[in-house]
């Protein structure tokens, strides 16, 4: 076997589900793991900074970054990571495109801070935030990392060489990125790889229930519409985002009767993957009278930029609300 | 509608066909361009305008008062240059000729 | 982006000082030509012209341009003279962008340095896209040799006429349960003297002998499918409760106890609810009015032949033509009750009742009478509803003056000491008509001009017409007997034609020209021509000129053609990235896209002929897979990225 | 806002109504507001909130998407459907803290050239009130580049 | 019969009228004969700035369709040709054409323009140019006006010094870089074997010098002008590069335009001429454009705006431009020497006063007659100074197969030329594919 592959994997503003899905693939992987020389890894084991610091440049042949870049020091540990790495893999929506927390961009930052240290009702003390420097009771200085502004995805701090979508991606997905990468001819670089080309619709076996014209005359809620899950659910007012979403995951979640919410992310062409999805939802809405447009989207949509960018926000054109921060 | 004045059709029929017996009713031609007024030598200098072209529409209305107290017929001096200018042959000078010896013959002459 | 072997050239015109006036030309052309990707940049004063054209079809040679760009008048003048002087130099027409700095630019700005640095972002944008653009080759579309003629008046019938001798396939349909049209109610036809339908008699004749001419009265279209060459047409067709077993014996007539006002005549006198339109009408059989009769069946009864049958259902038909000619003609304005007195009285009618007074077969036999009298003073009141009135097209209707002047004559002619006095804005008898002007004259009209509209007050017999005689500065009163109101021409239900047809209007509301002097017999839509009153008033005549035009134009496309070539402009699917998620399909009120099995992936197909174009499928794509050729997303975002400056 | 400040408007007119109108404005000689660039497409519901969001994105300070009357449409519905997808899109662009009044939506018949004026005209004028979208771009890109380097 | 010509046609007259007619024959596969007099096809058209009621520039119409007549291949042109005689034999034409020569061969000439450069019968040497309506003089060898068809040099023979006197000069033939001058071309007779002739040879203007027109001072006071005269000074080919400026080349206060000139007169010319209301108010809008400043005033029996979208050019003349219509006509234009003004006076007829107003320039809206070929008159269709046609047809002759459009028939403008052109397109079609005469309508 040629010499083992010396991987790095790294989380940021992370929620840790994507290391799960990597355990998961791999754990049975026997042939895999006998090949992987792990250099960092602090999530499970305890790495330190000084570890990588240490390794030559280009050392690692491959480091897996997950989570999207919310602190200071997220940005100084990939620098390093990009320094010491030949591949850089960004794993997961948010280390592709922001995730979940990028949806934090809708705010200022100062108001997010607010909601969360002292208007959060669970709070004991209200109103304590977190100092960057501060001496603890046993008299120790300790540093805290300061949060940025916005939340960036990783390529907009580093160079990526390739992503792998999902929310987590699913273990077949990072199966099939691994394959590609070791198979020897690297698809061209800041390609998405172990996903489809596709939109989810192709995978989804509901698509077959689709009438020929698909067209809605209201938009609905999931949670409160009894639907019937072997049939499409867009064709029953659900928005769904399969057909504007990249298909990978094999329909995990229209299979069971729950609305892709869009996690594998835009297809190639997209250039705003959030109006797009505007674009194809409000298309197939059959109604012509503007004010029962208005009513229809107010009731089906209450938070547009939640239901289309819920995974893209700081990836898209126009990254955050431009009303927020001190340019009011 | 207080000072409209009544058109009286048959006045025109009656002048029309007096004209005619002297050989001058083309002034029925005369579609109210104004041309005769601007070649008349007289009319500018006695300050009456519009000159014949006003009669002929008077005759053309039927307004037989205003007619026979017009001063133009009177003081029209015959010389014939709005009949030269005419565009449309309507023969201004004769009718005003013609007419004058009309409102004599019939108002003058009976007052 | 090609950016590597992109070669453009780009032309700026003066258009004579239209352009150059306010806009710096030399600036724009020297701005253009600092864009990477451009080769060459011009400006020279009429790039229509056959020296304009020389220019770019030399440089395409000599410089081997892969891209056009032509800054100049509005597409809708020249995009057509301009790809074509691409294609003969041999570069794909479709590798060329028009940018319009005249209309939307020199025209409408004052600023010279502003207009001129409009200009340049226009340029910028224009070869941002030419740069994205790729060659496209015309669809070859079979062509059927047939035209339908809407509209059976005298401009229908011309186009009809023509396209008929010429060897074509004719339908020509009316929503009337007749053939003829307006002309047929009117009673002399200038400078003929002849009845209108008596106008119309011989072209009909020839017309319905002829085996390649389909007629359809009583029938609407009510949908257009397909596009140039190849148009499916549903036309809805009345029931014509009457077979062609009728002998006109008039028994039926007799024995209906219905009697409704009259409208070919005027509404002046009654007919029964089963009646016949007027003499020698074709089809020559009764017809029903269906708002009038109550279906009691009397007429069943007494016709002697069995011709009538009243469970006869409407009936729909499909036909495929290769053009379509719209000749609907217009509507004469009908006053409101009490506009000028008119409704107030017998003694105020209109220009159309006056018409069938003076027709001898007309309700009083041609004898001039009102309530049973010579009316006396006639006054004529011009322009109503064209300039004065409660509603108007604020437009001239070209016709009735010369109307006006013939029917005093004829009325002159039956009563010699009629007094008729005309009241007008302008005396329009243009050309030769002015003859009629001086014979009116001659035989002792009164004409007086009025700036603000006559007031007409209806005292008992007498109608009080009050006007003010500005020339000798009187206001002045006409007691007349009868007033007769000339009205003018009104758009025939044209909000329904350009549903339908997909076609606009213009101010006046009457359907809208491709263009008014370069092709006045063609609407914007290929394939479909516009003939008569349908697109302004016209005088028969006219209209029979007109109809031969839009005629000569179907003749263009269909005579002796197997195919013709369609804009290559319409929806494409990458089979690649389509999912099949069909958010497409339902996107396409032309049905064109369908779908199909590539291996078992299901994706959507569109049908070039039947795509129409508009792109609303490509926007509405989630993928991005449906493209709109020559619109395609990276055509347009170039522009929007050159638009912000962006030089690429 | 600076009176010197001069709002860029991008206009996406459809061919066969708002252009023939802006047409008009121009045979008619009535003057427009220099700020407007019209990018003519075949249909208003060939345009893509895609473009609209990239517009915005470039710097410019408004956008406005005009077709023909509904019912009037060359393609029956296109119209519609460029309707919906402005509706939805200015609730998305609200909340992205794009003001509403800088997305319009408009139709102009082919011979309602007075309308295409006073659309324009309007449109420069309140723009000029809310001011410059630059500004903000500018302070977004400001805070990535701090990143970066 | 994909392809094949449909038959051979005769187009006289090269006008916007005959160019129409000669597309729509070329599209439906006709070969078709455009015979025109002058060195350029264009007719009166070319000279015209801009056309009424939409403001389009005339060469924005015009050149296109002149250009596509040189690329219709089933289209032969012949320029400086006038056809002399039409002979009807069976159902076909014989036509005898008499062609000037051009003393330039077409075949090398690029229209490059360098003879003109160097020609030395210029100026007063020269000859007045009739595209500007002799406001400017051109020399021998010229080309028409910068868009024209054929865009070839011509050799006036009347000036070149050449041609009159059998040598000397010849620099225009030193010059040409294609050597393409030819000073022994000489006359050809052609002769043409047709299947129909549509004659559209336009109109001649009413002559301003007639008596009866000179209470204007055409020709006396220098500031008087032709409309068509006043047409080229606005254009920017014209004489004046577009300024409105007088013959001085100050810039004029105040314009008067007079209506029915040598129109609706019962001596000189009883009809109306149906184009110059139309292109008197799209002058003076033209001139307001020019010089927003300058007063202009139209003197008018009747605005005949009749055509489509005209009512509306003539309000917003009124409302938006400031043209001041004034129902009125003048009995004479004198001179006030000492202000090198006009004067003309008239009589408000709606007011009822007399006015006189002063003026810097005078436009006489010039009347128009059909230019009625020779031909036309052998063919016996035509009487007291009108083309005969039928009653149901208005361009069909009782000759079958020879068709009259535009303002050889009667006055048209040039929407309704058009339409003329392509309707008697249609007629030919018609007539070469059913040999029946169209409408047989009332052949009283």
């Amino acid at each position: 076997m040629s010499p083992k592959v010396r991987v790095a994997l790294y989380w940021l503003a992370s929620c840790g589900g994507c290391e799960e899905s990597q355990v998961d693939a791999i754990s049975d992987k026997i042939d895999i793991i006998s090949n992987l020389e792990i250099v960092f890894w602090p999530v499970a084991m305890d790495f330190k900074k000084e570890d990588v610091e240490k390794l030559p440049d280009e050392s690692i042949d491959v480091a897996v970054i997950n989570g999207g870049v919310r602190l200071k020091e997220h940005v100084e540990m990939v620098k390093l990571l990009r320094r010491k790495s030949k591949i850089v893999i960004a794993y997961g929506s948010c280390a592709s495109w922001g995730g979940i927390p990028g949806l934090a961009n809708l705010y200022d930052i100062n108001e997010v801070l607010s909601r969360v240290y002292s208007e959060v009702p669970t709070l004991q003390e209200k109103g304590v935030m977190p100092r960057p420097k501060s001496v603890t009771n046993e008299g120790m200085e300790i540093e805290l990392t300061e949060v940025l502004p916005m939340l960036l995805p990783l390529d907009a701090v580093i160079d990526v060489d390739y992503y792998i979508p999902g929310c987590p991606p699913t273990p077949e997905t990072f199966l099939k990125a691994l394959e590609t990468l070791l198979s020897g001819n690297l698809p061209p670089r800041k390609s998405v790889i172990g996903a489809s080309t596709r939109a989810l619709c192709e995978e989804c076996p509901l698509n077959k229930t689709k009438p020929d014209k698909v067209l809605i005359k209201e938009i609905r809620r999931i949670y409160n519409t009894k639907i019937d899950p072997s049939k499409c659910l867009l064709v029953q007012g659900i928005p769904c985002l399969g057909p504007v979403t990249r298909g990978g995951c094999n329909a995990k979640c229209p299979r069971v009767g729950s609305p892709c919410i869009g996690c594998y992310g835009p297809l190639d062409k997209h250039i705003d993957y959030g109006a797009k999805a505007i674009s194809f939802i409000a298309s197939i809405l059959d109604l012509n009278d503007e004010n029962e447009i208005k009513k229809a989207l107010d009731n089906g949509i209450p938070d547009p930029a939640g239901l289309v960018h819920k995974f893209t926000l700081p990836a898209s054109r126009l990254k955050v609300n431009l009303k927020r921060g001190e340019h009011k | 509608m207080s000072k409209h004045i009544e058109v009286r059709p048959e006045i025109y029929t009656k002048i029309r066909d007096f004209m005619k017996k002297l050989g001058a009713d083309d002034f029925i031609k005369c579609f109210n361009c104004g041309t005769c007024t601007v070649a008349c030598p007289i009319a500018e200098v006695l300050g009456i305008v519009p000159f014949s072209r006003k009669i002929i529409r008077y005759i053309m209305l039927g307004l037989e008062e205003d007619l026979v107290n017009s001063k133009e017929i009177l003081l029209c001096l015959h010389c014939g240059e709005c009949s030269e200018y005419c565009p449309k042959g309507a023969n201004p000078a004769e009718t005003m000729h013609a007419l004058k010896t009309y409102i004599i013959q019939n108002y003058l002459l009976k007052r | 982006m090609r950016d590597k072997d992109v070669r453009i050239g780009v032309y700026i015109c003066h258009c004579g000082t239209n352009i150059a006036g306010i806009v710096d030309v030399e600036e724009v052309a020297r701005y253009a030509s600092s864009i990477p990707g451009v080769v060459v940049a011009r400006h020279y004063t009429f790039m229509c012209s056959e020296t304009g054209q020389n220019m770019i079809k030399d440089d395409i040679k000599n410089l081997k341009l892969n891209g056009v760009v032509v800054a100049a008048c509005s597409p809708a003048l020249h995009e057509v003279t301009f790809k074509n002087a691409v294609k003969e130099a041999g570069l794909n027409p479709y590798l060329f962008e028009m940018v319009n700095i005249r209309e939307h630019c020199s025209w409408t700005h004052t600023d010279r340095r502003l207009a001129t640095e409009k200009a340049k972002d226009l340029v910028r944008m224009a070869i941002a896209k030419v740069k994205e653009l790729e060659p496209l080759e015309e669809v070859k579309a079979e062509v059927v040799n047939s035209v339908l003629v809407v509209g059976s008046g005298v401009a229908g019938l011309s186009a009809a006429l023509t396209l008929a001798r010429a060897g074509l396939t004719v339908y020509i349909i009316d929503k009337r349960p007749v053939l003829g049209g307006f002309v047929t109610r009117l009673v002399n036809i200038a400078p003929i003297g002849i009845r209108g339908r008596e106008f119309v008699k011989p072209m009909i004749d020839e017309l319905v002998e002829m085996p390649n001419v389909k007629v359809l009265t009583n029938a609407e279209v009510i949908s257009v499918e397909g596009g140039v060459g190849n148009f499916k047409v549903r036309i809805r067709q009345r029931p014509t409760y009457i077979s062609d077993l009728c002998t006109l014996c008039g028994y039926c007539e007799k024995a209906c106890p219905i009697e409704v006002p009259n409208e070919y005549e005027g509404k002046l006198t009654m007919r029964k609810a089963i009646y016949l339109p007027f003499k020698e009408a074709y089809p020559p059989k009764y017809v029903i009015d269906e708002n009038a009769c109550t279906k009691c069946g009397k007429c069943i009864d007494a016709c002697p032949v069995k011709a009538i049958d009243l469970s006869v259902k409407e009936r729909y038909i499909d036909l495929n033509v290769g053009a379509i000619i719209i000749a609907v003609g217009h509507e004469p304005y009908e006053p409101d009750k009490g506009e000028f007195g008119y409704g107030l009285t017998r003694r105020v009618i209109t220009s159309l009742q006056l018409e069938r007074l003076l027709d001898e077969e007309g309700p009083t036999g041609g004898r001039f009478i009102i309530d049973g009298k010579v009316p006396k003073t006639i006054v004529f009141i011009s322009c109503v509803g064209s300039l004065i009135g409660n509603k108007t097209t604020n437009a001239c209707s070209r016709r009735c003056c010369s109307t006006i002047t013939y029917d005093t004559l004829k009325i002159l002619s039956k009563n010699p000491d009629s007094h008729i006095y005309i009241l007008y804005r302008d005396i329009r008898t243009y050309g030769f008509e002015e003859e009629l002007y001086w014979k009116a004259l001659e035989n002792g009209v009164v004409f007086v001009k009025f700036e603000e509209p006559p007031k007409v007050e209806v005292m008992g017999d007498k109608i009080m017409v009050y006007v003010r005689e500005a020339t000798i500065n009187k206001n002045i009163v006409i007691p007349a007997d009868l007033v007769v109101l000339f009205v003018g021409m009104t758009p025939s239900n044209a909000g329904e034609i350009v549903r339908i047809f997909k076609l606009s209007r213009t101010a006046d509301g009457f359907i809208r020209e491709a263009h008014l002097k370069l092709r006045p017999a063609e609407t914007p839509t290929e394939g479909i021509f516009l003939a008569g009153a349908a697109a302004g008033p016209k005088g028969v005549m006219e209209s029979v000129i007109h109809g031969a035009a839009a005629a000569s134009k179907a003749l263009a496309l269909l005579l002796n053609k197997k195919y013709i070539l369609r804009e290559p402009l319409v929806a494409k699917v990458d089979e690649e990235l389509c999912s099949g998620c069909l958010i497409c399909v339902g996107m396409c009120p032309f049905n064109a896209i369908s779908v199909k099995y590539v291996g078992e992936r299901r994706v959507a197909t569109v049908n070039p002929l039947l795509c129409m174009g508009c792109g609303t499928c490509a926007a509405a794509c989630p993928s991005g897979a449906m493209e709109h050729n020559g619109f395609k997303d990276k055509q347009i975002l170039a522009q929007v990225r050159a638009f912000a400056g962006v030089v690429v | 806002m600076s009176s010197e400040y001069e709002p860029k408007v991008l206009m996406f007119t459809c061919n066969w109504c708002s252009y023939a109108a802006a047409d008009l404005a121009g045979t008619s000689r009535m003057k427009t507001p220099h700020n407007i660039r019209i990018v003519r497409v075949m249909c208003s519901g060939r345009v893509d909130p895609q473009f609209i969001m990239e517009a915005f994105a470039q710097g410019a300070d408004g956008v406005i998407v005009s077709g023909c009357h509904p019912g009037d449409c060359h393609y029956m519905e296109g119209n519609y459907k460029a309707l919906r997808r402005m509706l939805l899109l200015r609730k998305l662009l609200e909340q992205l803290g794009i003001e509403p009044e800088r997305l319009r939506l408009e139709w102009i018949s082919a011979s309602e050239a007075r309308k295409f004026v006073e659309i324009t005209t309007d449109t420069v004028e309140k723009l000029r009130k809310l001011g410059p979208l630059k500004p903000r771009l500018d302070y977004v890109r400001k805070i990535m580049e701090e990143v970066v380097k | 019969m994909e392809g094949a010509k449909l038959g051979e046609v005769a187009v006289v007259g090269g006008g916007i009228a005959g160019i129409q007619a000669a597309l729509d024959l070329a599209d439906t596969e006709f070969k078709v004969y455009l015979i025109e007099r002058s060195p350029s096809i264009g007719g009166r058209m070319a000279q015209l700035d801009k056309t009424f009621p939409t403001l389009d520039c005339a060469s924005c119409i015009l050149t296109p369709k002149m250009a596509e007549v040189l690329r219709k291949d089933n289209i032969e042109l012949l320029t400086l040709a006038e056809v002399v005689d039409v002979i009807k034999n069976g159902n076909k034409f014989k036509l005898t054409i008499k062609q000037r020569p051009r003393y330039v061969d077409t075949n090398k000439c690029t229209g490059c323009g360098t003879c003109v450069e160097k020609c030395t019968a210029r100026g007063k040497l020269g000859a007045p140019d009739e595209f500007n309506e002799g406001l400017s003089t051109r020399t021998a060898v010229y080309i028409p006006f910068p868009q024209a068809v054929p865009k070839k040099a011509v050799i006036d023979p009347n000036i070149c010094l050449r041609l009159r006197y059998k040598r000397g000069c010849g620099i225009c033939e030193k010059v040409c870089p294609a050597n393409a001058i030819n000073f022994n071309d000489t006359e050809r007779i052609l002769n043409l074997t047709v299947d129909a002739v549509i004659v559209a040879t336009g109109y001649k203007f009413i002559d301003p010098r007639l008596p009866e027109l000179s209470i204007y001072g055409y020709g006396k006071y220098p500031e008087v002008y032709t409309n068509i005269e006043f047409e080229r000074i606005l254009d920017a080919r014209g004489p004046t590069g577009g300024a409105l400026i007088k013959k001085d080349g100050s810039h004029p206060e105040r314009i008067v335009f007079i209506q029915c000139v040598g129109s609706r007169h019962y001596k000189i010319n009883p009809y109306c001429s149906a184009y110059c209301c139309m292109a008197s108010i799209k002058q003076a809008i033209l001139a307001k454009e020019h010089e927003p400043k300058v007063d202009v005033t139209i003197l008018y029996m009747d605005i005949r705006a009749y055509g489509k979208g005209f009512q509306d050019f003539y309000n917003r003349a009124e409302n938006e431009y400031g043209i001041r219509f004034i129902k009125g006509r003048t009995a004479g234009i004198t001179e006030d020497p000492s202000k090198k003004k006009l004067i003309v006076k008239y009589e408000d007829v709606m007011r009822g006063t007399i006015e006189t107003m002063e003026t810097d320039m005078v436009v006489l809206a010039l009347g128009i007659v059909p230019n009625i070929p020779s031909f036309l008159n052998r063919l016996g269709v035509v009487r007291n100074g009108r083309v005969i046609t039928r009653p149901g047809d208005p361009i069909s002759t009782y000759v079958d197969g020879i068709f009259v459009i535009g303002a050889t028939l009667n006055p048209t403008d040039i929407p309704d030329a058009v339409l003329q052109g392509s309707a008697a397109a249609a007629r030919v079609t018609e007539h070469v594919l059913r040999r029946k005469t169209p409408f047989e309508v009332m052949r009283s």
